[in-house]
């Protein structure tokens, strides 16, 4: 074949020919439209490393602002073999698995408490989780035999559901974050893991946190067991909470 | 109008009717009681304005003050009204004492009820009569400046900071947007009280205050002038200070509130006590102050499947008008609330859709419907996005929406850039424009997919009602038969802030406004 | 299907006569001559492939010498036939011998015409059967893989080099596309010859050759089995070379084919005989082979005015379709073109592209009509382009199109990176899905914006017909009708190329084509 | 107003926050979809120095190729105040002002010759310009009187078109080239200065060239004497050409 050989420590973006680099880029300058905005645009792109920037487009947006649209071609590569991302490390089972599982390995009810926290009000994720209809076909904890599934609702202040999680003796936490916008997630997610400490229970729960721009490794960071993105589903959830539970004996 | 889609009028008669007997029998509960905020607006409304030292708004100073003292039952007229005649000072000066712990006002003695409401009628005559003028002034506008063709094109500034508000609303505006609406920052529902003077510090929206409308307003009039084309502010007037937004909007010519019935029971836990109540004064105002109202049935389609729910939206539809009825608000300014929420992959969604808002638009001739674009189904996909959006501008102008809220291909990332939003005025532009007479030039298919789906839906909305009418309202909410939320009758925020009337109580716009000249 | 435009019949009958009697006129001219590009196929249909030392295709070579020795207008298959007789050798091996200067077929003796058209004979039913072959191969495929539905997604691959377009392609496919056509190289239709070998370098497009068809072919086959759909192949049976391309898509099992009775004159200056000539002998192929062929007409509104000149196309639809019922083409395979290249910015632009499509889809039931999406509108803002294709989508779900050709939203800027056909597929495959049933659903309304807009244009079509039937076609085109292009009778490229034919003139291919069984 | 300030020396995109530096790009890379690909678009925008930048959107593409929507914030910054872009300097006259000039300054017929030059075909932008009909509203050079206008057409070969342009004497050539795919219209645009100067005409005749790629700064490096990009109008090349005849002496 006459199409170049992929060098996977050095990969470029591909518009329609190995290496190209071809990127398409839009952003908004502060300046008004013609000439010397287009070049402007053009310099940032060069900045980012974009050979032969082209602006296709460019708009005025009504207070001496432009728009533009440009392509060009990135010269950065990135050594995608040296890339590891953390996560979620489980073999991920369905709902009979998790079910038999627990049943085998822990033998009593597993006690899951979950919510949206701080002022967050987007409550369908963690729906989507729990509640016995689950999400895209994929039942939800409350369905699941030998799980007792506690979902709290949305904007439950961390000191309201660290009470709750004592009360009901959990073995699970799960935490919503939706609204992230200037990060207001990340203090909500830290202070919570600073109460259960101050409540000594830290290390006797599985605590996981959850949201479309939530991953693992942010999870992790923060002081969390594991982290779950966008198209999770409830079987994931369990799959993890229980074998840690084994693992970390707290079954 | 030709109706498209077939329906049965004795079936939407019956529907009409057992929301009107829903209203009527909850309005019974709503006349004999007030809240805090219902109370607190009354102080509003009689020119109390400003916070104390620490930076607590009068008005709640007002209410705090007479709720510690037991009169809350009697409400601010009465008791405002009894402080006028004894200290000879108006309403802000005096609550200004009484932040200052110079007066307490339940600890007065008390005049005769015909000097109170002596003292407190000009006061009340001279805001509405204020009010009215601004109505008078939004439609001198229009009729200088006019106004955009409909469907409207509303979109959203969300900063957080109002001076950047106002940048993107400007721009907004230039590019071709009717209506503005400025997202409070979140969860300022929540809040029992209403923040005071500009703000730049928001978390996905900015603020709601008086001082932020103003600037708001300002800055629309003069873009409006220059453009040649009034544009429209629209807030939010919802949450536990409902009636508050609502005067203060009424006092800075807003001219759009999202304002419903039901949205913060059903969606910020509010009790539904204080809720119901709640909104019958907000929409009292509203309705005078010629303001749009921007009802919530979106909402529902957020948590609940938008086929198999669509007609809980409906049935909330019919709901929302009787309640907007009994506060005065004409058909011309409910803006009754639907959205298109269906998962792009159903095969044959865009004609359930259109079916629905062809049928809202059959069903509510005359309200200038507000339509809530694609938000759950979004996607990091930006360009996925902004054709789920042209699919619905496609059908609003279709149907002849009233008010098009913009959907953003950025929804499902972060609220809107300058960009994202000349962008989706651009879309709307151009599906509107290219297929402004499409509605008019089709007809459907006699017993077709969408006079079936149109049909169905108002049967089981039409069910839905009757069975609230059976089983009441409260209760029906408690059943969580709306949006799939269950909400009880003494559980939520805000119920404390609820008391029955007294005797004495009195509430001087209520009258004013009901029977007010429009 | 129901009419939904309301079209008077006896205008349709009246145009499509008028259609005949031109296709019929031009045909006593187009059956008194041959060109050297029709020669050249005769040799490929032969077996005569392969290139000399200077990289010349032995079909020219065999064709060239023929010329030079006066024999053209006695065709090929007369001199190679009498070449066999007199040499015994086959075709392929006296095109090498022609090619090293070893034979000069028009300086042999001359054998009686029952040898030579008995030495041909077998030779031609033998690649005639083989072309059948494939026909039947692509209906097992199709039978065993199943295809995509209708209006089937065609997107263009166009890097310039054909291992590259294959993985293009096959990621379409994985995507969602059911046609794959491989862009030509920028000019590739002024060259009087077809390339040779696999190419890996062209401008805008890759070389047609019969290596790059094979090798394309090979890969679409292959994703087809993965993915249990079969994957047609189309490439640009146009330009100076038509006929000996039909030939060699044959060969190849191409199942698409651009190929148009005008397109060549009017957009590469090609000179009208030849066009006309080249043009029957490639559909006869075409036709016999099971291609679909697409003809051109959406070019037209690329510099005509599509409001003003929407006429021009469906009379040109009317011809294409007359010239193709001559050369064999059954109505399933004519995909007659046509475009959504209105201005965005016309108000109601839309219903009159609705219109438009229904009206041809209406005309033309049972052609699989290839509709063109949105180019000359499109600019470097690729978020507005991706809408216009959305609504382009629309209308070829509503009208049920035949073979939708995906626009894309960098139209503007460049030939399609591999992310862009993605979206553009996803588009497409959304819109589709989404308002599938739409078109049966509603009904034009009685003498309102479209059905008029519709009845206008086939009046004016009509009109164009019956003029063009009065002053012939080659005299239309001398005046510019089509396109706004003027075309002179003897001016353009490749007119030295055509020659009547000699009374010893024959081509066995015809005869076996047009009365082969199907 | 607390709306920060623009330094115009150190311009950055705008999102919703003044200096945001807010981007948003759409890219593929040749490696299959999963996280460790998102990883890699994350550095890639790293390295083309967006901060936060976060993959928004990644989607296979079916051949083990990965299509990623990123927003980042861009830290690169351009001094707006130093831009100077070349431009046509002239006073764009309507066609009226153009006739008035050649009858008061010129005196005679200005010849004007045009092709779409090369393999490329596309005749409508010279079209746009030349023909009677004209664009979007403004009049083709045809219609100017004291102009005689001759449109060569598509594809014409260079050599032939400095053949046509002796031929008629001509005092203005026009260039349009549309394809530029692979920089296709280089070499050609190139060539036909060659063969002008190779004639001895190149000082005899004013020489412009246009397309939607085409801007006055390349035309320039190219050797000609203007160039004009997308939304060019009849008025534009005219005012142009015939204020350079008179600059250059050429009446
Ligand atoms: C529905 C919705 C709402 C509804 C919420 C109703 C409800 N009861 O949930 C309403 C209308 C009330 C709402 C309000 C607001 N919203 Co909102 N909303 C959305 C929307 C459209 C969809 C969210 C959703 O339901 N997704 C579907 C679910 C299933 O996906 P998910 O949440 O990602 O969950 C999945 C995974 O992330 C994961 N997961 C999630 N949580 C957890 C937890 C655990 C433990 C695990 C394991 C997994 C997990 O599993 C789930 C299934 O796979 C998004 C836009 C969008 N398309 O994404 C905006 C969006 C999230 N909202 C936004 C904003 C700003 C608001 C407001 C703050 C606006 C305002 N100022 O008023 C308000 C206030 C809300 C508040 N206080 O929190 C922004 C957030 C911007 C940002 N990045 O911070 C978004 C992105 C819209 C936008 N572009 O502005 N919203
Ligand atoms: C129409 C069109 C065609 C028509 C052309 C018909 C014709 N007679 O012109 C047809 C269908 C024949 C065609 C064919 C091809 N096309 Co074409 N085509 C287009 C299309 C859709 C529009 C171009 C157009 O007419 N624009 C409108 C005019 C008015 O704008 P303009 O040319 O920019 O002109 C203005 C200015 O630039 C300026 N101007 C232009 N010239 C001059 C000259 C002077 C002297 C001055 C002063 C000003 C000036 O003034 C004009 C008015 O403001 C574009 C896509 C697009 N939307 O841009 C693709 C496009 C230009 N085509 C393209 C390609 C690749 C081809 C082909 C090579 C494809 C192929 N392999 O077969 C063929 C071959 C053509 C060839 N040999 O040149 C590519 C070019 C990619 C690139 N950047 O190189 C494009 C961008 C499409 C794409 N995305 O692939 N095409
Ligand atoms: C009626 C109504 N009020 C308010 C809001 C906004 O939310 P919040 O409760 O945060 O003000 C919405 C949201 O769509 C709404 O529909
Ligand atoms: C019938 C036909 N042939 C060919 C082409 C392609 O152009 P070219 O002449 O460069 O092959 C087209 C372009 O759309 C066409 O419609």
């Amino acid at each position: 074949m006459a199409v170049q050989q992929i060098d996977l420590t050095k990969i470029k973006p591909y518009g329609d020919t190995m290496n190209d680099g071809m990127v398409q880029l839009s952003f908004t300058l502060p300046v008004p439209c013609g000439e010397e905005a287009k070049e402007a645009a053009r310099r940032l792109a060069l900045k980012m490393g974009l050979e032969e920037p082209s602006v296709v487009h460019a708009e005025d947006l009504g207070v001496g602002y432009t728009m533009f649209v440009l392509y060009g071609k990135c010269q950065h590569t990135v050594d995608y073999t040296a890339i590891e991302v953390p996560k979620v490390d489980v073999d991920v089972m369905d709902k009979y698995g998790v079910e038999d599982f627990i049943e085998e390995n822990i033998g009593r009810d597993v006690v899951i408490v979950g919510a949206c926290t701080g002022t967050d009000a987007h409550t369908v994720g963690i729906d989507a989780i729990m509640n016995m209809k689950g999400y895209a076909g994929h039942y939800g904890l409350e369905r699941y035999k030998g799980i007792k599934a506690y979902n709290l609702g949305s904007q439950v202040p961390n000191e309201d559901f660290v009470a709750k999680a004592i009360e009901l003796n959990a073995d699970v936490l799960l935490v919503s974050q939706v609204v992230t916008q200037k990060d207001v997630h990340i203090p909500n997610l830290t202070q919570l893991v600073e109460l259960l400490e101050a409540e000594g229970i830290r290390d006797k729960v599985v605590l996981v946190c959850g949201g479309p721009r939530i991953n693992h490794e942010l999870a992790k960071e923060l002081g969390y067991d594991a982290g779950f993105g966008s198209g999770s589903y409830a079987e994931d959830v369990a799959s993890f909470a229980v074998q840690e539970m084994v693992k970390r004996k707290l079954v | 109008m030709e109706s498209k889609l077939n329906l049965d009028q004795s079936i939407i008669e019956k529907a009409r009717n057992a929301a009107k007997i829903i209203a009527e029998d909850t309005q019974q509960f709503i006349d004999q009681h007030t809240t805090v905020t219902v109370e607190r607006t009354i102080a509003r409304l009689l020119g109390i304005d400003g916070v104390d030292e620490i930076d607590k708004p009068l008005p709640n100073v007002v209410v705090d003050n007479i709720t510690e003292g037991g009169g809350l039952s009697s409400g601010t007229a009465y008791w405002i009204g009894n402080a006028i005649v004894h200290t000879g000072k108006g309403p802000q000066e005096i609550a200004e004492m009484v932040a200052r712990g110079e007066l307490d006002l339940t600890k007065i003695p008390v005049a005769s009820d015909e000097k109170i409401q002596g003292a407190i009628q000009p006061l009340a005559e001279k805001m509405v009569e204020r009010i009215g003028n601004n109505r008078k002034q939004r439609e001198a506008y229009i009729e200088k400046l006019g106004e955009g063709r409909k469907p409207y094109l509303y979109v959203i500034v969300a900063t957080g900071n109002i001076y950047e508000d106002v940048l993107q609303a400007q721009a907004a505006a230039r590019q071709g947007a009717d209506v503005i609406a400025v997202i409070r920052t979140t969860a300022q529902s929540l809040l029992d009280y209403v923040p005071y003077g500009p703000t730049t510090e928001g978390f996905g929206g900015t603020y709601a205050t008086q001082e932020n409308f103003r600037i708001m307003r300002k800055a629309l009039d003069e873009v409006g002038e220059e453009i040649g084309r009034y544009i429209r502010l629209c807030n939010y007037c919802s949450g536990l200070c409902m009636p508050e937004i609502a005067a203060m909007g009424a006092i800075e010519r807003l001219d759009v509130m999202l304002n419903d019935a039901l949205y913060g029971i059903l969606f910020r836990d509010i009790n539904m006590q204080r809720t119901l109540i709640d909104q019958y004064f907000s929409r009292i105002i509203n309705g005078f102050a010629g303001i749009i109202i921007n009802t919530g049935e979106d909402n529902y389609l957020t948590t609940a499947d938008a086929v198999e729910e669509a007609h809980t939206v409906l049935a909330s539809q019919f709901i929302n008008e009787q309640f907007a009825l009994k506060a005065g608000i004409p058909e011309e300014q409910m803006g009754l609330g639907h959205a298109f929420e269906m998962d792009p992959d159903i095969e044959n969604g865009f004609l359930l859709e259109l079916a629905q808002a062809q049928m809202a638009r059959e069903i509510f001739p005359k309200a200038p419907l507000k339509y809530m674009p694609p938000t759950k189904f979004k996607t990091g996909n930006i360009f996925k996005g902004h054709i789920q959006d042209a699919m619905f501008n496609m059908i609003s102008v279709m149907t002849s929406q009233g008010i098009q809220l913009l959907g953003m291909l950025t929804e499902a990332i972060h609220t809107p850039l300058l960009q994202d939003r000349a962008l989706s005025i651009e879309n709307a532009k151009y599906v509107f424009n290219n297929a402004r007479a499409l509605g008019e030039d089709i007809e459907f298919k006699k017993d077709g997919i969408m006079q079936r789906r149109a049909q169905e839906v108002l049967a089981k909305a039409a069910e839905m009602l009757e069975e609230i009418q059976r089983e009441g309202l409260f209760t029906t909410i408690e059943q969580g038969k709306f949006a799939g939320v269950k909400r009880a009758m003494d559980g939520g925020k805000g119920l404390q802030g609820v008391t029955k009337k007294h005797e004495k109580y009195f509430n001087p716009f209520v009258a004013l406004m009901l029977g007010g000249e429009r």
